[in-house]
């Protein structure tokens, strides 16, 4: 803030934000953790186009390869290629992680603030997302698509429909805590005076919300995103790892592990690929998580 | 606080009933059926003979409440009546939760389930906890050290390695190379001597590390982040123009307040840690409650998967509960009328 | 009332009552308030500054607020320019709201921090009138200029202006919409000695220029006495005493004045201050007020009828209003 | 000083830096003073002066990194504190060198019981046993007023009211009988009533124990009433420093002038138009190279904007860091 | 009739018993067996499991069973019954068993023929749901007719009239044991179905369903110096990868079961030197079952039966045969079988006096070939490479259960489909579902909504005949019959009605031949099925286990009263 009071030139306006990415510039871990997640996006966007073979594009005479020219990341059992699979999957993985992300962070932020602004709505808020906090998350999961996978693929198709499930599916059962949290700030800054300040304005509720609620509580609900890519990511591996994710010719990484991890003696190569992609999108993703938790807490960006 | 756990015990009567009739509700919806599992050759009458005799031909209320009845009147009674030896209320007809696949009373099967999953799940439990604690204070007291970023760095990696891979590595590892742990978990080993208990230590040291390495993993970013919260207030400042020791400072001051919050996350972690052992256990062959659910999931075992996911709601709400009481405990400010 | 009653009542707060309610049990059962507000009357006379001063927790703030309406009120009634409002939905009371404005004790946390400067000051603006964008910068532009802000940095964060200047953003917001009346919670006690002066006397000026009526809630006697014309002293939910500023502050009559005019220090090493009265002891809980007069626990002239009676609100000189026993028996003797 | 034997605390030239993302903030610059035995020093100076990172500085309580002694010396018995290795240090800290911080309700540990942490310097410093070291806190907590003493050393903290819990935080500063007790700011969280409570407490202290008080505060009102000598801060550094009664009977500085002026005062005339200080406090950044009060000072000249002026001394004990002090223009 | 196979068991029965009497009883120790899908009840007659049968297969024995070769061994009597030593009748409606004396069950009680006439009734309750009914199809009674002769009389001349308890499937369980848990009460007798009594060489110790089986020596069986292991654990759980593990690699377990993953894998955890791996061949056919009858939705409860009318397209010959010749067989063996899979073209591939020779064309993959005969046909690449005639596109939904070598050969053959302008959807299902039989779930084998779909199947012993009848048109699954049946391609032919029932009255071993490779051949050339791999059974043991002698028309454990260390 230095010489405001000096200053007679046109403003400079500084947004939140702006010192937001400063303060994240800063944070090495958080950056090299971004650069990687832009990386990881643009390759498996634009990868395909440039790695132009068939993810599923049979050799048989090239099965079991190390990693060569014609195959970078070496081949599968049946001859894939496994760079073209690790791209195509994720892909699938990237936009699930993504796609779950966004609609746990829409149901998380849609209850918290309601439950949080309207005092009336928050017992009976709060009680459901008890409720859904006390749902077994990972067997409700397995029952959900054991019941409703054939009705969506029967009106979507199999990608298509297996996709919603297992984002839906992922999406509604882990937007609570994101709720909680969400509701906790919204608690506190309703005690804010800026908010009793747009109260006695006569702020109506929808305004009030948009205007003060929501950006203020937009720090939590990055972290949690980030959170919510990792865990959606590791979520639908090990719907793939029981079997019950997408078709067995639709790469993801979840899947590449775990029919890799068979061949993790014969073909050690195949195993490092996707559980690396996993690992360092995950890891990247956390980072990028710490970065934002720092970069938006006001303590420490203050000055 | 007294009242403040009664009352929250009271309260989570209707909220597990409310669980235990949502979970009904959608094993209701699935397509499972459990004749189906009965041979073909059955004809169609026999059939619906089979199936009123297990009331489902009666509407979905009605199910419900046998479902209830079963569960929270017989089978109560079932265990009263064989831990005292007694007979009470007409135990003979008294009908039970019975799995569709095993014909065995579920409450039987889960019982048989837990000492394996108590043991491993519970050990893992232990053993994260107590290796992140130590993790998140020192990484907190030295942030940006490299032992902190080494700390982030492992820990992140322990949250995002899927345990089908981890546990595959650690047999290939442990079992095949190196040959010092068994892959395949003895579910039959009763521990009644030093050796067998070296043999029940050393058949849980994997599951055990694959599953802790996940609870450490995020147990000390809480302990990490409630540590640094806490490194900043004024009362640390305090016990240190105090002239306390440093360590007294950080163990006894710092340490005693960030495990408050930590405590909370702990306990509402055990349920999860429970679920999320499902593929721990089907990597080791550890045949636990997770392994039941697994089987029962994919055999439409309806009666098997209610009560185990019935369970493990009752064991999130207990967790929940127990969570708020030892923030009450251990917060003195946390007073709960 | 002399020619008090020549100057029109502007708010009049008749027995106001704000209370919170406390549950517990197993059932979560109604056991009791807190009494944060109870039964408090004023008046307030167009084109006055009230000082409403007393100790944090009196329930001072909380009385602002419900004299705003910013809360539902539990009983009593508020007339604003002699329109009842203590039971209006606040729906309507929006349309009521321009008149009726506030002055928040924190500047930092009461500018949205994500909001530029504009924003805040144009908000009223927003809400309440139909102005275009043109129009609507220009106001804003105008108000800066009124508080005192440099025009040129309409477009910055709050974060970028130190507390002071953020107070005159805060000021800014609410003459926007040309109010009558306004709240001032505490506006100097988060800035600096320096800094509080310019606040006050910037507060002074607008008063004169826009004819504006202040309800001045502070904790700073010293202030108080600058700012307001009369002053009520509040203690634990209740009035205590009501009195123009000059008796007050030459012949407090309720004990508690006294105690808390002696209490503040004064700057002079010179002035002695053996005589000064020192309560001993704490401000009791408002969920558990003592029985009687609630000073009675700390009250230095303590009566035996005081544990036993909550003293009656009355005018015991001419336009001097306490709550005092020792007053009672005054009153009845003359 | 000239009588350097009666001196408890001798502070020269004491740098202070906190180094930042945006370079380093110089804090305190080059403060000097000294305390005298059984003597109660006012620090008077607004948020930002730079007066409680001073007294940080002085005893090893500023988290490093980020924050750095520059250079100076502070010395205490015959030893210079900041040359001291950290063992040392601790053992002075608590025993010969007690705290009382600004706000009682977070300083206190919240999950422990008063008890536990009025005994631990006991313990610590005095080496005594846990029933020695509860006989003497009771002891403590009667000193300070607290009722019903054995009884409440087994409350928690927020089972105080605010100045109960000051008080506590008193009692601690004083277990083990300090040569210097250093008070941040004690009263300011405090109600006015309850400051007066604490204020009669500490004079009443001082006749009874004699320890030597730096006593830091923003109320020129708080330190009239109670302090021997004044230190007033602006923008990190110490712009005058005179007995009580001259600081406010014949104040030199600008500064202080000012802030005397723009004080209303609850007895007397009351003035029609408080006097105000034009313009915003510093921000603290560099290291000073001009007078850091120019921008508001209604005398400020050319060279105000030049040079920093150091302290001169104008009268015996009273001292002035301004061009114009003791110039009649001064008094203008 | 003249059975050569019955001279061969005998010959059999007696090596056997001449390597016996070597050990003492219990004295090799422990052995562990894992099976990677768990047992989850030890009562054959309520599971069709093979997990199941197999784990009760050591408790409770049939009177006689399969050896290795297909030969018929005596268990529980001395000989087996023929019409040459008349213990089948001329008329071939009766066959009496002579039960050998002396036999106890695991209880000390002696084994009479009540058992086996109970064990009879047990299973032909009509409402007891005994999974292994078609054992006993045809029999009109069973009595005893002293306490060791048992007499089963069927409703018809049975050229092979050794269904009932023979082989693992129809074992003899303890009437004493059993006489309450008869008809509808039989799945409620949790501890009788999980502990049984048997004759075999071990008994039941601790049962824990899904999981674990304890068992011991039996104390009362009849040999005195068998088993030779004092105790064995039956571990389920886990895959079939880590069971291979367990035996090749770590050394944890003796005896691995069905080893059904990656030839590669297999061949590299052999390498360790630990175990072995053995197969044997009987008569399991991968085979895609090609549906004839349309699996459209919008047909509601028409769908996939003949009601609803014929495939769109794979009614037309020529698709079929292209589908079968657009296959490289070779290679889905040598990808996901190796030693264990054979390239087939027949159906029923063994024994090998069954097998055709006549379909062998389709060894050799054809790409060219297969285009050329769709091209000849009509059916025209589309812009998007994709035949259609006449508005069908030739797009093919193809289902099977999830297992890894499945999934492999599905993408192996999607990829050769693509080649001829044929669309594949690949969809799989968990196996307790797709062969679960469940009557409301639409992803059973039997419901077929799907196109194609890929499985095994096989007979047990060495008798086709019911094997073969399954597809005859009455055999069909319909929603009439609640989908029972094992004619899943809905093939109707009367021609191959009229053989199947000409097999039924014919007992010279040679006609029966001949008219099951007339029976095969046309199942072949209408194109019914694609067979794709004459599969083996994989199995592992320990090298320091003894006595493995691989066995696909029994129980893997048919002879573990042998096993030695």
């Amino acid at each position: 803030m230095t010489d405001t009071a000096t200053t007679t030139k046109t403003e400079a306006p500084r947004s939140q934000w702006a010192d937001v990415w400063d303060q994240f510039r800063t944070h090495r871990g958080a950056m090299i953790g971004a650069a990687f997640f832009v990386f990881i996006c643009l390759l498996v966007t634009f990868g395909p186009m440039l790695w132009t073979l068939e993810p599923n594009y049979i050799d048989i005479r090239a099965k079991n390869q190390g990693p060569s020219m014609a195959h970078p990341f070496g081949t599968d059992q049946l001859g894939r290629d496994t760079f073209a699979q690790v791209l195509a999957g994720g892909r699938v993985s990237l936009l699930v992680g993504v796609t779950a992300m966004l609609l746990a962070l829409f149901l998380g932020t849609l209850v918290g603030v309601v439950a949080g602004y309207f005092k009336r709505l928050d017992s009976p808020l709060m009680r459901l997302t008890d409720l859904f906090l006390a749902l077994p998350i990972l067997p409700l999961l397995l029952v959900i698509i054991m019941l409703f996978r054939d009705t969506l693929r029967a009106a979507f198709g199999p990608e298509t429909g297996i996709f919603i499930l297992v984002v839906s599916v992922i999406g509604i059962t882990s937007w609570m805590h994101t709720a909680r949290i969400v509701r906790g700030d919204v608690l506190s800054l309703k005690e804010q005076e800026f908010v009793l300040a747009a109260r006695s304005i006569g702020t109506p509720s929808r305004r009030m919300i948009l205007r003060h609620i929501l950006p203020n509580v937009m720090s939590p609900i990055m972290v949690s995103a980030t959170l919510g890519i990792a865990t959606a990511i590791i979520t639908e591996s090990a719907i793939s790892f029981l079997g019950l994710g997408f078709p067995s010719d639709f790469p993801t990484w979840g899947r590449l592990l775990s029919d890799s991890t068979n061949f993790m003696t014969l073909n050690p190569e195949r195993v490092i690929w996707p559980g690396l992609a996993i690992s360092l999108t995950v890891l990247s993703v956390n980072y990028i998580g710490d970065g934002l938790r720092d970069a938006l807490d006001p303590r420490i960006r203050g000055r | 606080m007294l009242n403040y756990t009664l009352r929250r015990l009271m309260f989570s009567i209707p909220v597990l009933l409310f669980i235990s009739f949502i979970i009904f509700l959608i094993l209701d919806l699935a397509p499972s059926d459990p004749t189906g599992n009965l041979p073909l050759t059955i004809p169609p009458e026999v059939r619906e003979k089979i199936r009123e005799s297990l009331g489902l031909g009666q509407p979905m209320p009605v199910r419900y409440y046998k479902w209830c009845v079963q569960f929270f009147v017989n089978e109560p009674l079932n265990i009263w009546d064989q831990y005292w030896g007694t007979c009470s209320f007409g135990c003979e007809d008294r009908l039970r939760v019975v799995s569709y696949v095993t014909r065995s009373p579920v409450v039987d099967l889960i019982v048989q389930r837990m000492p394996q999953t108590l043991w491993v799940v519970g050990m893992s439990y232990v053993v994260g906890i107590l290796i992140a604690i130590p993790i998140g204070v020192i990484s907190a007291y030295k942030q940006y050290s490299w032992f902190d970023q080494t700390g982030t760095f492992v820990s992140m990696v322990g949250f995002s390695v899927p345990p089908f891979f981890s546990g595959v590595l650690v047999i290939i590892i442990f079992s095949v190379q190196l040959g010092w742990f068994p892959s395949i978990y003895d579910t039959t080993l009763k521990v009644v001597s030093w050796d067998t208990f070296m043999l029940q230590v050393r058949q849980m040291v994997m599951p055990v590390m694959v599953l802790a390495l996940q609870t450490t993993a995020q147990i000390s970013r809480f302990m990490r982040a409630s540590m640094l919260d806490n490194l900043n207030q004024d009362y640390v400042r305090t016990a240190r123009a105090k002239g306390m020791k440093e360590s007294v400072v950080l163990l006894v001051h710092v340490l005693r307040n960030s495990l408050i919050p930590v405590i909370t996350v702990i306990a509402l972690g055990i349920p999860a840690v429970f679920g999320g052992a499902i593929i721990t256990e089907q990597v080791f062959k550890v045949n636990g409650i997770g392994q039941l659910l697994i089987i029962g999931i994919q055999g439409g075992d309806a009666p098997l998967v209610q009560t185990l996911t019935f369970i493990f709601a009752v064991m999130i709400v207990m967790a929940n509960l127990v969570a708020d009481i030892m923030y009450g405990i251990l917060d003195p400010r946390i007073r709960y009328d | 009332m002399l020619d008090d009653t020549a100057k029109n009542k502007l708010i009049e707060v008749h027995d106001l009552k704000m209370h919170f309610p406390i549950y517990a049990g197993i059932f979560r059962s109604h056991v009791g308030d807190v009494k944060a507000v109870d039964g408090v009357s004023f008046d307030i006379f167009e084109g006055e500054t009230l000082g409403l001063v007393g100790e944090s927790g009196c329930g001072k703030s909380t009385c602002g607020r419900a004299v705003l309406r910013l809360y539902d009120i539990t009983g009593g009634s508020v007339k604003i320019n002699g329109q009842e409002i203590g039971e209006t939905p606040q729906n309507e009371l929006r349309k009521m709201r321009p008149a009726m404005q506030m002055v928040f004790q924190d500047p930092q946390a009461s500018l949205n921090p994500r909001m530029t400067v504009e924003g805040i000051i144009g908000e009223p603006l927003d809400e309440h009138t139909k102005l275009n964008r043109k129009e609507k910068l220009a106001k804003v532009h105008e108000l800066m200029d009124a508080v005192g802000l440099n025009r040129t940095f309409s477009n910055r964060y709050p974060h970028e202006f130190s507390g002071g200047q953020r107070q005159r953003i805060g000021i800014a917001r609410a003459l926007a919409l040309n109010p009558k009346f306004i709240v001032c919670d505490e506006p100097i006690a988060a800035l600096d000695v320096s800094i509080q002066a310019q606040v006050v006397n910037l507060l002074e000026d607008l008063q004169e220029r826009f004819g504006l009526t202040y309800l001045f809630i502070s904790h700073d006697l010293s202030m108080v006495r600058h700012i307001a014309d009369r002053v009520a002293v509040m203690y634990l939910g209740k009035i205590a005493e009501v009195a123009p500023r000059d008796a007050l502050y030459a012949d407090p009559l309720h004990p508690y004045t006294k105690a808390l005019l002696s209490a503040v220090p004064e700057p002079d090493p010179d002035l002695t201050t053996e005589d000064r009265v020192i309560l001993q002891g704490d401000v009791p809980s408002p969920t558990n007020p003592p029985k009687g007069c609630n000073f009675c626990t700390r009250c230095p002239s303590v009566m035996e009828i005081c544990r036993q009676s909550d003293p009656e609100f009355r005018e015991v000189l001419p336009g001097r209003f306490v709550a005092c026993h020792h007053f009672n028996e005054n009153t009845n003797a003359t | 000083m000239p009588d350097g034997a009666s001196q408890v605390l001798d502070v020269r030239d004491l740098n202070t830096v906190f180094r930042t993302r945006n370079g380093e903030v110089h804090a305190v610059n080059h403060v000097s003073f000294s305390l005298k035995k059984g003597e109660l020093l006012g620090v008077v100076g607004e948020s930002g002066s730079g007066k409680s990172v001073t007294m940080m500085s002085l005893i090893g309580l500023l988290p490093s990194p980020p924050a750095e002694v520059r250079q100076g010396q502070v010395l205490f018995d015959g030893r210079d504190l900041l040359q001291t290795d950290a063992d040392t240090l601790r053992d002075i800290r608590g025993a010969r060198i007690g705290f009382v911080f600004q706000d009682p309700m977070t300083s206190l540990n919240p999950v422990f019981t008063v008890g536990f942490q009025l005994r631990e310097p006991l313990k610590r410093h005095m080496g005594m046993s846990k029933r020695a070291a509860n006989k003497r806190a009771v002891e403590l907590l009667e000193l300070v007023g607290i009722p019903d003493a054995a009884q409440r050393l087994k409350d928690y903290p927020h089972q105080f009211s605010g100045g109960m819990r000051q008080r506590v935080m008193i009692a601690i500063a004083l277990a083990c009988d300090p040569e210097v007790l250093i008070a941040d700011e004690p009263t300011t969280a405090l109600d006015v009533t309850i400051q007066a409570q604490i204020l009669e407490l500490v004079k009443e202290l001082r006749q009874k124990l004699g320890m030597a008080i730096i006593w830091i505060t923003h109320d020129l009102g708080v330190i009239a009433g109670i302090a021997d000598r004044v230190l007033v801060m602006y923008g990190g550094q110490v712009v005058e420093q005179a007995p009580v009664r001259e600081v406010f009977k014949n104040p030199q500085h600008p500064y202080t002038k000012a802030l005397l002026e723009t004080i209303p005062h609850v007895r007397g005339e009351r003035a029609e138009r408080l006097q105000v200080i034009e313009g915003q406090p510093p921000m603290l950044g560099d290291a000073p190279t001009a007078c850091p009060f120019r921008t508001r000072c209604p005398q400020a000249f050319e060279r105000c904007a030049r040079e920093n002026p150091a302290r001169a001394t104008i009268s015996p004990g009273h001292d002035v860091a301004c061009f114009l002090a003791g110039s009649e223009s001064a008094d203008a | 009739m003249k059975m050569k196979t019955i001279l061969l068991g005998a010959a059999a029965a007696v090596a056997l018993s001449a390597c016996a009497a070597r050990a003492e009883r219990g004295a090799d120790g422990h052995l562990n067996i894992i099976y990677w899908q768990a047992a989850s009840i030890l009562n054959p007659f309520l599971s069709g499991g093979t997990k199941d049968t197999e784990a009760a297969s050591m408790v409770i024995e049939p009177l006689a069973r399969y050896d290795e070769k297909g030969n018929m061994v005596p268990y529980l009597v001395d000989e087996i019954p023929t019409v040459a030593n008349g213990g089948i009748s001329e008329d071939l409606t009766t066959i009496t068993w002579k039960l050998s004396p002396g036999i106890l069950w695991s209880d000390g009680t002696p084994f009479t023929s009540a058992d086996v006439v109970f064990t009879a009734e047990y299973c032909m309750h009509p409402e007891g749901g005994c999974q292994q009914e078609t054992k006993f199809s045809g029999v009109t009674n069973v009595e005893a007719l002293d306490d060791l002769t048992v007499k089963i009389t069927f409703d018809s001349p049975k050229p092979f009239p050794y269904g009932p308890f023979v082989g693992v499937e129809s074992p003899i369980i303890q009437a004493a044991q059993f006489a309450n848990c008869i008809g509808a009460d039989a799945p409620n007798c949790t501890a009788e179905n999980f502990g049984p009594f048997g004759t075999g060489p071990f008994r039941v110790t601790e049962f824990k369903a899904n999981d674990v089986v304890s068992y011991e020596a039996n104390p009362n069986y009849r040999d005195p110096a068998k088993p030779a292991f004092a105790t064995v654990t039956f571990k389920g759980g886990g895959d079939a990868a880590s069971a291979a593990r367990a035996v090749l690699e770590t050394g944890e377990f003796d005896y691995a079961w069905n080893l059904q993953i990656d030839p590669t894998i297999l061949t590299q955890m052999a390498a360790g030197g630990k175990g072995e791996v053995v197969s044997s061949f009987g008569t399991s056919v991968e085979r895609l079952m090609v549906n004839l009858s349309n699996p459209s939705a919008d047909l509601g409860d028409k769908r996939s039966t003949l009601e609803g009318g014929p495939h769109p397209f794979l009614t037309d010959p020529i698709v079929r045969t292209a589908l079968s010749t657009a296959i490289d067989r070779n290679l889905l063996a040598e990808v996901g079988y190796g030693a264990a899979g054979k390239p087939t073209c027949n159906v029923l591939p063994a024994p090998a006096i069954y097998a055709s020779t006549a379909n062998d064309a389709c060894l050799v993959q054809d790409i060219a070939a297969a285009n050329a005969m769709l091209d000849g046909a009509g059916w025209a690449r589309g812009s998007d490479g994709i035949r259609a005639k006449d508005g069908v596109r030739l797009s093919i939904l193809y289902q099977t259960s999830t297992n890894a070598v499945r999934q492999d050969t599905q993408a192996l053959v999607k990829q050769w489909w693509g080649e001829i302008g044929v669309e594949t959807e690949l969809k799989n299902i968990d196996a307790a579902v797709f062969f679960g039989g469940d009557q409301s779930s639409p992803d059973t084998y039997q419901k077929l909504f799907a196109d194609i779909e890929m499985y095994t199947n096989n007979f047990a012993g060495t008798d086709p005949e019911a094997y073969m009848n399954s597809w005859t048109c009455g055999d069909i699954p319909t929603p009439a019959n609640n989908w029972l049946g094992s004619n899943m391609p809905r093939y109707c032919n009367p021609e191959y009605d009229a053989l199947a029932a000409q097999m039924g009255q014919t007992s010279a071993l040679d006609d029966r031949a001949a008219l099951a490779k007339a029976m095969n051949d046309l199942l072949m050339q209408e194109g019914a099925m694609i067979p794709l791999i004459h599969r083996g059974d994989v199995s592992a043991h320990s090298n320091t286990l003894q006595g493995v002698l691989m066995n696909s028309r029994d129980s893997e454990l048919w002879n573990i009263a042998d096993w030695s260390r």
